[in-house]
């Protein structure tokens, strides 16, 4: 029994038949990864994961809960964080507070009003930030303009940002689209530090088979919107049927 | 039934005017992100065009008639338009009696110039900052044009009327098959209706079939990309704003004989337009046409007795009512694009 | 009163503290020396002209003051004195008044109860004034008067017409000089009735606030005591600009009289986009179709044109009477401004004229000592023939004008003609009549 | 103190001196000097910075923090000023009571209208509060006059019930037998100074408002409605809701324009229609950017400024400049009074109307950012140092329409 299982998902729009039939079991504490062709249906398969599409059929359950129908912050509450394909952090705030916002999120939940207490004195969770943020090698930038940040520190914060949550679902959706090598390098490197440091299961998707050899330990392969095989990533190598589908698009 | 059919050309009529002052706002938006609260002032200008022209046609040569007395008793100044001495009273008054429609080439080297002065001058400063700011010294600007107005022509408004051949109404009723005298409308009323929608025409057929259009039209959609392609787009975008300013000064020179021109005219229509361009949805030129008439058959319908008998005031607020449904049930206006302007 | 030791509208005038000023306790002491608001004690006196110069009725606003102006001139003996010389009362003598310059302040109503009442406080509590003059629509003359009478100011309203002004909003320190919608009616009706006949069947379209509809209530009741039908009444929005969709059912309504309650730029519109649909040019019931406007002003008059040729309407005043009274303001502000005055500038010219007649007449400042003076009061030679400031509701009562669009104007300035001037007897009311009962006038308030 | 750090505890001890020597600070001129047209230390003005100053920090916990931009907050403001003369008609002509109910009545009101407006956001939020807003106005202004009392303004009459007050009572506006109008004169080397009871009652409350408006924008809340400006998207999926939290805000913000409508039916018992007019709605906006959008202080700054200017220039008619000016030959003093006369008296709105467009134009921060460059100025050698006001955007950033 995986920490996340989708079962018999379907989705239509229209005449595409964006999903179909999906089954995925990702299992606690390993870094899976859904690879396939542009097309295969792995962007609405995440949107259906953190509740952004609601499924036609199927049903989707994290740690034995539904997660169908359930609201982004819902979801994320439940223990599931995600990084963006371009970060998405809080460009006007200072780095600092950007960590302290899913600080606040994780202990106080979706909404408090806790108008008049003061963040200074809030040691606790600005030990913890500080803490995330010695982590991922940023506490010298923590005053810093979020949005002066290199691309490659945004990237950095955001996943700070998640796991200073102590999620236990980190979605990644193509955390390298756009980087140049050396900086596709490092997140590989962060991402295996922070796998290294903590127990946390990892999903990502990814077009780059580099990233997705280099961490993942399970692989699902979607292709026309179907998961055409799971398996370790020694097996996937040599597998015909994924050449296949890549039609030797695909550096493997 | 007359009534139906009457308040039904009535807010045709009433909707030409919105969706021809919401065209021009639509345009500065589409084209340039700019949210301009000196549209209304634009169009405020427009009408005092024709008051100008109006002015400048009866300039007149003073003569003292002894036989008359003024108010004080002195002497009667009397004054005769330089116009009518030139081309004979006859023809002098007709040149007069037809200064609105002949202040349509009047405005549109005036409004041109304007629109250009206040795009190179101000607007294009504002491009990268926020709309709060963007409000905030247009808005600044309107009091400026309306106070500088006001110097020159006073608070109260000034009679515009329109030629005399247009005066009087048309019976439509009789067509129809009704009574005489159930269903008229001015004949005024219905050239600024024609003329509301040959201005929309035009600038539809000038963004669809000129390369000129197809730029703004590619720029309002992907500013980068068109700017990418070596053209220059900012150049095309100042003489939309500048052709912007036309529409708007032209829609006022026509309302001037329906809406007696006061400096004050452009604040009044400043939220309505706000109201009809968010109903059609921000950017959507189309949108902002089927708003314009859309609110103006629903506020004329509202004004009918029997409708106010059942809900006393609604003819007060059923634009804002309109609008407020309107935008519940889609979420960006009637035909509003994703993304614009909802941050 | 409260009986704390904070005096109301405190003046605690201590006097000036010789040398240092140094900050103490002790200089904060009560003590009131004077025995109403702003007592003036200098040699001058201020009074307060507040008037719209912004919004839409800033023209009217413009020749209040203008009038304004030239009545300080004339109290301080300067110009050619104006009314002065005409008014039976002659105690005002051109030295001010008590012996006392009169200056001014002026501000900005911007034709909003709020913005009136802020700049009429700024007169009080800044500028120390004794009295307030001007304006030209009654929610701010009401807003003002009720103030200045929580102040210990005189009021002295300038163009308000709605029958509360002195009716249920009545206040004792609260003057109006202008006529009220009951009078319009009184003094139109029968004019109507001879014009147009006593078997018309009227539409109004009235301004959908508190003076609309206390004309619409003065106008159809006289109109229907001589007989016209009411066929119905509409509310249009303040400020609607576009009429036609009200314009537009009169026609086939069966009405052939349309009343229009409207006042400034609703009114130009109106009466504008009537004509334009050739409301006039029509018959029905076998009658020429006519339109009035029971309100008329002369800035009004001129922003229809053309439209308002042969309209029926009612005025407080006209430059054209002929009267001494009118000769000589007509000359003196003709002269300084080089336009006629409007009936609202006459109305300011000769309410701050008898402000400071009443002051001097009374010897005093004091607020009550001049609502004393002013109750009752009669007299003649200020362009409206002999007046009556009635002490039940401080209402003037004098001759009404009836209105006529002129066909043919000579000048710029004739476009209104004076087609009769309604005796005064024909426009009094009693003081309880039901369009004026429910208020209070209260006691005279001196303030301090 | 007071759960601040130190930096904004000595900014709140400057903020409360200032607020206690207005009487001074504004009336800088002596009584016969030409320059006494100058001088705003009457009541009326001083107690009106205090109120719209009010009114704009509300406003600024909404949209300088959320970046919601309402456009019908001055809808607010007059439901406080109904709901306050209904009390002083009702009951009683004490203050408190009136305050009270114009908080809570704006607060249920500001739910309402912000529940809905609230599923919209950006320049659709804008105009569904504006529509609202000016749907009240008309409303009050005609149909509803029977509650408002219309064009004229519901005001305190001598025959209201007024069931909790005795004969003896106040007939104005008090604080328990404290009349709010009461003041006291002080009269030195010819200047006038006035203690105002209503002023200072004013000032005691805007001290208050201002003090919780610092601490929401250090609070946790605060923060989040910053994150709720900057990436909606991010919120969402860190865990956190935005609805309820700009909700929030916006009934903070609504109470505040109650508290404010409250007050201004306090200092003067009358409520008219005009202000909750989209004009007065877009006046708080015009202060609140002016002043800086965003920063503590900014708002208030800007009421003040719009007041002032509203209140003295448009006093200073063309005698007043003639007397001015009097030291001139008449030729040029005419041409000098001409000149100065389009911008004061009647042409009041124009110098407001480049005002707004210089403010905006060259300080975007507005003029609390130029108080910081002026700041800057001075301190050029001292410790770096970013001026009294330790606002959160020193650059807000643009978001330019895609």
């Amino acid at each position: 029994m995986g920490i996340l299982e989708v079962k018999n998902v379907n989705k239509r729009f229209g005449g595409l038949q964006a999903l179909k039939d999906v089954n995925l079991s990702i299992m606690e504490n390993t870094v899976h990864a859904i690879i396939g062709p542009n097309g295969a249906g792995k962007s609405t398969l995440l949107n259906v994961l953190v509740g952004k599409l609601i499924p036609d059929t199927g049903s989707v359950s994290f740690q034995g809960k539904s997660v169908l129908g359930c609201k982004p912050y819902e979801i994320n509450q439940m223990g599931i964080s995600r990084v963006f394909q371009t970060p998405e952090i809080y460009g006007d705030l200072s780095v600092l507070e950007n960590v302290l916002i899913p600080c606040f999120a994780h202990r106080d939940g979706a909404f408090r009003l806790h108008a008049l207490e003061t963040v200074e004195h809030e040691t606790g969770m600005i030990e913890m930030a500080e803490k995330m943020l010695l982590d991922v090698n940023m506490q010298d930038k923590k005053d810093m303009h979020a949005a002066s940040l290199s691309r490659g520190d945004k990237r950095r914060l955001e996943m700070a940002m998640c796991l200073v949550q102590e999620p236990k679902l980190l979605l990644l959706d193509e955390p390298t689209a756009g980087m140049a090598r050396a900086d596709t390098n490092n997140t590989i490197d962060l991402l295996k530090e922070i796998k290294a440091k903590r127990d946390i299961t990892m999903a990502i998707i990814e077009h780059d088979m580099h990233v997705v050899f280099s961490l993942a330990e399970r692989i699902t392969v979607l292709a026309q919107g179907t998961p055409l095989v799971e398996d370790t990533p020694e097996n996937i190598k040599g597998n015909p049927k994924v050449r296949e589908a890549y039609l030797g698009t695909a550096e493997v | 039934m007359d009534q139906i059919i009457l308040q039904f050309i009535n807010g045709l009529d009433k909707g030409s005017a919105y969706a021809l002052i919401a065209l021009g706002l639509t345009l500065i938006f589409g084209t340039l992100g700019v949210v301009n609260f000196a549209h209304g002032a634009l169009f405020m200008l427009g009408a005092f065009c024709a008051v100008t022209l109006q002015r400048i046609f009866t300039l007149s040569a003073e003569t003292i008639d002894p036989t008359q007395k003024d108010f004080l008793g002195n002497p009667l100044v009397v004054k005769t338009p330089y116009v009518e001495l030139w081309f004979g009273p006859d023809m002098g008054a007709s040149v007069i009696h037809w200064s609105v429609p002949l202040a349509i080439l009047f405005a549109i080297p005036i409004m041109l110039v304007i629109g250009y002065a206040m795009e190179r001058g101000l607007i294009k400063h504002f491009y990268k900052r926020p709309h709060a700011d963007q409000i905030l010294v247009t808005f600044g600007l309107a009091i400026v044009l309306q106070e500088i107005i006001k110097q020159f022509f006073g608070a109260n408004p000034i009679p515009t009327s329109a030629p005399p051949v247009f005066a009087g109404s048309f019976d439509f009723g009789v067509l129809l098959g009704f009574d005489a005298n159930t269903i008229i409308y001015p004949y005024w009323r219905m050239i600024y209706f024609l003329f509301s929608t040959v201005i929309i025409a035009a600038v539809f057929a000038f963004l669809r079939f000129t390369t000129f259009g197809m730029v703004v039209r590619a720029g309002m959609a992907d500013r980068e990309t068109v700017g990418l392609l070596g053209i220059d787009i900012d150049k095309r975008f100042t003489i939309m704003f500048a052709l912007a300013a036309v529409v708007a000064g032209l829609a006022g020179v026509m309302y001037a004989p329906i809406n007696s021109p006061n400096y004050h005219m452009g604040m009044d229509f400043l939220v309505l337009s706000f109201v009809v361009v968010v109903v059609g949805g921000m950017g959507s030129l189309p949108g902002a046409i089927l708003a314009g008439y859309l609110l103006g058959v629903l506020e004329s319908f509202a004004s009918m007795n029997a409708v106010k008998e059942i809900l006393p005031g609604i003819d007060q607020i059923v634009l804002y009512l309109t609008a407020i449904i309107i935008l519940l049930v889609r979420p960006r206006g009637l035909m509003g694009k994703r993304g614009v302007m909802e941050d | 009163m409260s009986t704390s030791n904070f005096t109301r509208r405190g003046v605690l005038k201590t006097g000036a503290i010789a040398g240092a000023g140094v900050a103490l306790p002790t200089i904060f002491t009560a003590g009131s020396a004077s025995a109403f608001t702003n007592e003036p004690t200098g040699s001058t006196v201020k009074l307060g002209f507040n008037v719209p110069q912004s919004g839409p009725y800033a023209d009217e606003g413009l020749d209040e003051l203008r009038a304004q102006k030239l009545a300080v001139e004339h109290l301080n003996g300067g110009g050619d004195g104006g009314m002065l010389s005409t008014f039976n009362s002659k105690v005002l003598d051109g030295t001010g008044i008590l012996g006392k310059k009169v200056e001014f302040v002026t501000g900005d109503t911007q034709t909003k109860s709020d913005a009136a009442r802020a700049s009429a406080k700024s007169m009080i509590e800044k500028d120390g004034v004794v009295m307030i003059n001007g304006g030209s629509s009654s929610g701010v003359a009401i807003a003002v008067q009720g103030l200045c009478q929580e102040a210990g100011v005189i009021f002295m309203a300038g163009l308000t017409h709605s029958n509360d002004t002195t009716g249920k909003d009545k206040k004792a320190n609260g003057f109006r000089h202008f006529f009220n919608a009951y009078m319009s009616g009184a003094a139109l009706a029968p004019v109507l009735a001879k014009a147009y006949g006593t078997d018309r069947k009227a539409y109004h379209l009235t301004a959908d606030y508190t003076w609309g509809w206390t004309q619409e209530e003065s106008i159809a009741s006289a109109t229907e005591a001589v007989g016209w039908q009411t066929v119905k009444k509409v509310r249009t929005p303040v400020g609607a600009g576009d009429f036609s969709s009200y314009i537009t059912p009169v026609l086939n309504s069966g009405a052939d009289v349309l009343i229009l309650n409207h006042y400034g730029r609703d009114m130009i519109n109106s009466i504008t986009q009537a004509v334009q649909f050739g409301l006039r040019d029509k018959m029905v019931n076998g009658k020429q179709f006519e339109i009035v406007v029971p309100l008329y002003s002369e800035l009004m008059a001129e922003g229809a044109g053309e439209a308002i040729k042969g309209v029926y309407g009612s005025m407080n005043w006209n430059w054209q009477l002929d009267n001494p009274g009118t000769k000589a303001f007509v000359k003196s502000f003709g002269e300084k401004y080089g336009r006629p005055p409007s009936n609202s500038a006459q109305t300011c010219y000769v309410q701050t004229l008898l402000y400071a007649d009443a002051v001097q007449r009374a010897g005093s400042f004091n607020p009550c000592a001049v609502v004393e003076a002013l109750e009752g009061f009669e007299f003649d030679g200020m362009g409206n023939g002999p007046t009556l400031y009635r002490a039940a509701d401080h209402q003037c009562f004098k001759d009404v004008l009836v209105m006529k669009g002129k066909e043919n104007p000579t000048n710029q300035f004739d476009i209104l003609e004076i087609v009769e001037l309604t005796p005064r007897a024909q426009v009094e009311y009693a003081p309880d009549h039901p369009m004026f009962a429910g208020g209070n006038l209260g006691k005279c308030n001196p303030g301090a | 103190m007071l759960g601040l750090n130190k930096r904004d505890t000595k900014f709140l001890i400057i903020v409360i001196l200032l607020t206690l020597f207005t009487p001074f600070l504004m009336q800088p001129f002596s009584e016969n000097s030409a320059l006494a047209q100058f001088n705003g230390g009457y009541p009326d003005l001083m107690a009106k910075v205090a109120i719209f100053g009010i009114f704009a920090m509300g406003f600024n916990i909404l949209f300088g923090l959320t970046g919601y931009l309402s456009f019908g907050h001055a809808a607010f403001l007059g439901v406080g000023s109904y709901a306050a003369v209904w009390m002083f008609k009702l009951l009683t002509l004490n203050v408190f009571p009136a305050i009270i109910l114009a908080v809570i009545l704006s607060a249920v009101f500001s739910l309402l209208i912000g529940y809905i407006s609230l599923r919209r956001s950006g320049i659709y939020f804008s105009i569904l509060t504006l529509a609202m807003a000016e749907m009240s106005y008309r409303l009050a202004y005609s149909v509803l006059t029977p509650l408002t009392n219309g064009e004229t303004g519901l005001q305190v009459r001598p025959n209201d019930p007024r069931i909790l007050d005795s004969a003896t009572s106040a007939n104005y506006p008090n604080l328990f037998g404290l009349e709010l109008s009461s003041s006291y004169k002080w009269d030195v080397l010819n200047h006038v100074f006035t203690f105002n009871v209503g002023y200072y009652f004013c000032a005691v409350i805007a001290i208050i408002a201002f003090y919780i408006s610092m601490r929401i924008f250090r609070s946790p809340f605060g923060l989040m409605l910053r994150a709720v400006k900057t990436n909606q998207q991010r919120m969402n999926y860190t865990g956190l809701n935005p609805r309820p939290y700009t909700l929030a805000a916006f009934v903070i913000s609504g109470m505040y324009a109650g508290l404010a409508g409250g007050l201004l039916a306090a200092m003067d018992p009358l409520a008219g229609a005009e202000r909750m007019q989209w004009t007065a709605s877009g006046e708080v906006v015009i202060m609140t950017i002016l002043g800086g959008a965003g920063t503590l202080l900014g708002p208030v700054l800007g009421a003040g400024s719009i007041k002032y200017l509203e209140n003295i220039f448009s006093k200073i008619n063309e005698n007043v400049l003639h007397d001015w000016f009097s030291f001139l030959p008449t030729g040029l003093q005419d041409a000098v009074v001409w000149v100065l006369s389009r911008f004061t008296g009647e042409g009041w709105a124009l110098t407001l109307g480049l005002l707004f467009m210089l403010v905006v134009t060259f300080l975007p921060g507005g003029l609390v950012e130029g108080g910081q460059r002026l700041v800057r100025l001075f301190r050029r050698r001292g410790k770096p140092d970013g001026g009294d006001d330790p606002q959160h955007h020193p650059d807000p950033a643009p978001h330019v329409a895609e």
